[in-house]
């Protein structure tokens, strides 16, 4: 497939996965190579001081040596929180830039706060991060964000978590027309075919995490995503049919009938 | 004796302590962290020299998953 | 990916294609070879008298011998038409018996006529044919050309050729609930997300011709569709997650979070 | 003379003639057709044996492209 | 508003409803003349032998002298079934011969047999009776009852009692287009903007039961249904703006903006 | 219809409208007489210095004195153009503060610009201007223009002029849940049905030009939507039957039958 | 003794009798029904004239409410 | 000669006038207008006071139609 490039690397994969909410590690790791992500989200949470340690860590099924990490800022509902944050895991990871903001509005919804989000996406552009941020489909806020040097704009397609799929394509629809970043669409996502809808709209990538962990089987399901991601980037790259709202058009010739 | 809020919670210490001693004291040697002091991002490269003193305020992080 | 079984027949394939409306046979071995289908369905016309009898022929392009060739009765508006066309592809195809009976309303909406279809579909059975056939998605008709003992049900998706995907979810799902034999999503796709969408409802297979062969890539259209297929049949096997109208749910551990 | 109606067309023939010839008359010789006379299949088999007469119906069908 | 006829009858609204399933028949009564309804269906049903023959009945709450009755087929299976209920009905009623024919296909879906519906039309139109018929989304199976006689079509918008609304806007569309005598979506209204958009589309009428009776205020609904269909039909004749999925149009003029 | 109370004042009319677009004066007038609308917007424009002086004007059309007028901001793209605007509608109509306030994000969506929203909000609040401010459905953006003392907020259905209905309904009952001050669906409304379906959703009203002013017949689509707001609003005070996606549920008695 | 099945259900009466007398047995005198006799409709015309005779299977119906 | 901008165009006047002078002058008067004066509101009150003098910029609006 064509190449996804995310500032100025190249991906082959056009799914990203969060590694949240696996029933282990072994999971995680087998759900993430089902679905073929080179690009994996990691929360930052304080050590539990006094905890075995010798457990095993997210870093050892997940080798960052195989992964481009994209630390986010989960639970933080100000800019500040997110910037600490992201300076602490910017540490953590030895300087790696790459990061995805969400300043969030509140723990029922999760909706984001663009406000909050633009504030802290200036800072942290300005602190040298590659910023990769999520936000509403608000396509003025997502300008704004492109504007201020974000490498990549992620609007939800529904709350986080609600699978609840793509609920209003049309203004994901103005921000890809509008937007030279790559947009990304984050959240929401429930089933294969959100995924390949997201693509057919030409979003240049898809982000989820519980489609595939909350699943039944989050392997297969696993599996299933990447070959809808696949199959709605070659849709739209192969160019649909118009949709004829009467006229039907038969496959058959119309000519040659027997008895005619 | 001095007192070091780490991720939170006080703790009780002999005495101040570098970063690095303060480290493996809580058996994270090794281990991948980052570490904030008062607000301050301490530098894995400078652990070995910035103290911890009585009241200070310590966040001492690793990566987990999530989405 | 498991099995598809018809007439006793396993296929791995549960993508079925037309094969009209290509540019030539190449472009439409190019595209079936990309969509991975086994079954293609053909139409019986009238040998045009007098044209040059070494111009290649569609049977050379797909040899029988490497795929199930499902001849059809497209634009057959009665029983009788139907019956006749059938009975001369079978002479045609040395008795091969598996079929595809399709009765049409009318020219401009191609919406199948249920009544001669299912008296088509009778006569057929009797006489020893392994009936696939393209239907509305009145699920009581189902149900019947199931009792009849036709082998596949073929509701539509939507009208012939008009790209318009599955308009109807609850009628094919209330079909699918209660048929035995494979349901297969014929008729109506336009994107490789419909495709998608039908299998998500548990659909045992689609066929499509115009989204294909219609696409400005139809090679490329084709790969998406084979992909589209086995992600929505692996997402209905993985098992989605439920979806919630309002409360999100964060991927990320909810403690821990710096500063709280 | 005879006249045969082919896929809907009247044609003229000296005489009387064999389906298997006729199809070798029309240039269809090893393609993959079926034939239909006056409403009923005529084997590949009958082929020799059929004949075709003054004001017979034919239908001489191939497979094409459709969906 | 514009009048309805049907069989030659003109009537002033277009809201059609069903008397079962209210508390009692003052409910239904008030029910009825909030939604200034002017035909009203009714079932036939075995006496109850020995129960008290002085309780008050439906004939005395709704005056056939005041309402235009349509006895209906409800429960029937066959089109034997329906044709001796109509013809117990119109024994009933002193002659009226306008009917709503239903034949059900099973009773856990009551999605019509329109096989048996077909039969049982042709019978009862010959035999004298003006047959208001309810089928499925079928618009052959529409254009062949009114090919029979039928003196109104009444496609379900979805399945009985479910107030999912419309399904398949598009199967209906076809059927306004193309029918001569009046197209009422009958079954699946589920609340006012439903019956509104049936009008939109074309319909002649609405009918319904369930969505009034079995609302938390059913007299409520009732005025609601009366606007909601009255609203439909004028945004119908009144020409609706086109769609526009971009480019926006400001209501405010763009010239003579201060400091501009 | 149970009262709408905006600042303290209470209108007996759910149904706002815009008075741009019109052919004239006297169609404008009539129009919003079907609508029976008491709240009425207007913008503010320079004088066409030279131009007639006797030409009729808007405000003896629609006298102060029986309408609430509503001056806008369209047109406005930042916070200061709004501010300035609206002080001179102050100052217009000798001190009158209700206020409709919109800031657009650009002149090709007029999609709304939300931070300079939140920025003249405040200014306008503190300046004691009872303020109806248009935003976009996003629900944190919402609940921060309440708090900032907003009297109403006003989401969008869809883009300004679209015509394109509820696009996102899940965001607009989130907003609706979360509010206590009026939540007006503003903009993109195209028919009928799209503002009943607003008002099933629970909004407190709904304010429209462009369907009203571009349809064909702008007075019957006026009474239309008049009908479809009571509709609506009915329909959600008397609870609508929940949807069943499957099993049916028959409205006539299923004893009795005959036959059986 | 005679056995009528009215709507499904086996009756006994001292012997035949007329429709109208059997509406009256009923307690339907006057009630707003129509009767069937053997699949046939018994015009109210004729419930004077037509008798209901041992074995006979009657519908008795009225209007309910229904949608 | 003084320069008003009023409304975006500049105007000459003979001189410097009040703002009420200047409303009838534009054949506003009695007309429902407001009036701005370089960033500032002149309520009504005051346009017998105010002056417009050489370089002021004035808007003057109306209400139109509008959604």
């Amino acid at each position: 497939m064509d190449p996804l490039v995310i500032a100025g690397k190249i991906y082959s994969s056009r799914l990203l996965v969060g590694t949240g909410k696996y029933k282990d590690f072994a999971e995680t790791r087998a759900a993430i190579d089902a679905a073929g992500a080179e690009i994996v989200t990691v929360a930052i949470r304080r050590t539990n001081i006094g905890q075995d340690p010798n457990q095993p860590s997210l870093l050892d099924a997940l080798p960052p040596s195989q992964f481009t990490y994209l630390p986010n800022t989960a639970g933080c509902y100000t800019a500040d929180d997110a910037i600490r944050t992201l300076r602490l895991a910017r540490e953590l990871l030895d300087g790696h830039d790459l990061v995805k903001l969400e300043v969030l509005g509140d723990p029922q919804s999760l909706y984001p706060n663009v406000v909050e989000t633009l504030r802290a996406a200036e800072v942290l552009v300005k602190d040298g991060f590659k910023v990769m941020v999520y936000t509403s489909d608000d396509p003025i806020i997502a300008k704004q964000l492109e504007d201020i040097g974000c490498v990549a704009v992620m609007p939800l397609a529904s709350l986080i978590g609600s699978g609840m799929g793509i609920l209003n394509p049309w203004n994901l629809q103005i921000i890809i027309d509008r937007l030279s970043v790559p947009v990304i669409v984050d959240a929401g996502v429930g089933t294969a075919s959100d995924a390949a809808i997201a693509m057919e709209l030409g979003c240049d990538a898809v982000l989820m995490n519980t489609a595939i962990a909350g699943a039944r089987d989050p392997v297969l399901m696993a599996s299933a995503m990447k070959k809808a991601v696949e199959a709605g980037r070659e849709a739209w790259l192969a160019g649909r049919i118009a949709k004829k709202t009467y006229q039907a058009s038969p496959s058959s010739p119309t000519s040659g009938l027997i008895g005619s | 004796m001095i007192t070091l809020h780490i991720n939170g919670q006080p703790r009780q210490f002999p005495a101040a302590l570098k970063i690095a001693d303060l480290v493996s004291e809580l058996d994270l040697l090794g281990k991948r962290i980052a570490v904030e002091k008062n607000g301050e991002i301490v530098p894995k490269s400078q652990h070995g020299n910035v103290m911890a003193v009585d009241g200070d305020q310590l966040e001492i992080v690793v990566a987990v998953g999530g989405g």
